[in-house]
């Protein structure tokens, strides 16, 4: 992808980030031609997987640091969302529908990154920690 | 993140405000579950009129407390979803397990 | 400063960013209990390191990166707001009311962030770069 | 940022929407460099109303287009800033070489 703006945020893994997380990245997203509609189902997609790297990857403590790396091409927005938490045995497993190893958990976290964006690419090393990368297509859906 | 409620009868009205994710859970779990430990209630009224965000953690409190009202053979209702919060809770699944509502008093009127 | 959240934002030496960089502040700045008109305050502080640091440190170039490092206190937020440019000769000099080195800037940047926050400090290096600081009281105006 | 222009008479109105910071200058600084090189323009009037956020990169372009006008004997006016853009405009000084209005059609009038 040819990168035309680009950004990193990186914050402490507090429950109260999640929502500056998903703000900072629609500010960014919308320097490119977004609908409204889009923005909210970006929104939704980052707040999964920064609750997710807090939850999960850092098993909910406050000490870690969740990073986030944002381009924007021509027509599309790449983030990348990764933690250095305790990373995922199976991905494939917790990707499926409503698996989750929190009973207090919905395991609809993938799937909403799914839903919302139009690719979606998990990679996990067990002790390192986990990588999301999501693209979403500004103008026309991108056909992956 | 705002919460009010009222208590109808054996229903509890719970009108809340705001963004529901994982910056709120905790707090809106503990209040609902106050409530409902406190009174004798037997369903439950969600209004998310004014709920401007919600993803699979604000989601994850409602099924939480719609498993509990349900198995006491309760009735959970939501009233007034946006459009962008409905379409997170229709992807869910969570609207073929719970009545919608447009307004209070038709979700009141059906359990009342 | 005792610091109970903290974040780090970095980003392309593009002015469409001047934007991106204030919401950001502004949205992390909202977890403490700031008034509206703090949060104006506040961004315009951040517009002006920002649009410096693109300015006069990268010299207008869109390849530099500038870094915002965001801490919230107790009753505080302290901001970093820096970049590797050309750096400042003379501090003392540059934050004089109206001096500027573009004669179609207003040389008001520092005053600005001076008074729209509680304190200022400029910290540069000919060469190497400039890092500004700056914190802003919550509750009660911290008295200098 | 949006950008509106009137011509009304020797006067060349301008009503800017939006945040005026350092990703608009260019823009904005071209926009009515172009408009007043174009037009036999004396006078300025700028509103304000729907510009949301201002800091001394916006303020150098007006200065800079005040600085023109005022060369060739024109007046230039600001209409209707809101309060946060009015109070970095009031710090900067601008207010006590410019005059300001709360309505276009004051200020049309006393340059008409
Ligand atoms: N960043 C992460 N670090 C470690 N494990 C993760 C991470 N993200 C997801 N997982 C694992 O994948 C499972 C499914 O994730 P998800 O679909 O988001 O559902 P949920 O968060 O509701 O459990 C989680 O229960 C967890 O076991
Ligand atoms: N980040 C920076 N890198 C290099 N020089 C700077 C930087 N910030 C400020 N300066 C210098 O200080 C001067 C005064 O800055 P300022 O008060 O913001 O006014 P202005 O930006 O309008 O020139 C600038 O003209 C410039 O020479």
């Amino acid at each position: 992808m040819q990168v035309n703006n680009h950004a990193k945020l990186e914050f402490q893994s507090l429950p109260a980030n999640v929502a500056f997380a998903r703000v900072t990245v629609a500010a960014f997203a919308s320097q490119l031609d977004f609908t409204l509609n889009d923005l909210e189902e970006i929104k939704v997609a980052v707040s999964e997987a920064v609750a997710n790297a807090i939850v999960h990857g850092y098993e909910n403590r406050t000490d870690g640091t969740v990073f986030i790396s944002m381009s924007i091409g021509d027509l599309a927005l790449e983030l990348k969302i990764w933690d250095y938490g305790v990373g995922i045995p199976d991905v494939k497993k917790a990707m499926q529908l409503t698996y989750s190893t929190d009973p207090e958990r919905m395991g609809l976290g993938f799937v909403f990154m799914q839903s919302f964006m139009d690719s979606l690419h998990v990679d996990s090393t067990p002790g390192k920690g986990t990588t999301v990368t999501m693209v979403k297509s500004a103008v026309s859906k991108v056909t992956v | 993140m705002g919460l009010n409620v009222e208590i109808n009868q054996d229903a509890l009205l719970v009108r809340l405000e705001g963004e529901l994710d994982l910056g709120v859970t905790d707090y809106l779990r503990n209040s609902l579950e106050n409530m409902l430990d406190q009174n004798k209630i037997k369903h439950l009224v969600i209004n998310l009129r004014n709920v401007t965000f919600i993803d699979s953690s604000g989601l994850g409190v409602i099924l939480g407390r719609y498993n509990r009202v349900s198995s006491q053979g309760g009735v959970v209702s939501l009233v007034a979803a946006q459009p962008q919060v409905r379409r997170v809770l229709a992807l869910s699944g969570l609207l073929t397990i719970m009545k919608e509502y447009s307004s209070e008093e038709a979700a009141l009127s059906r359990v009342g």
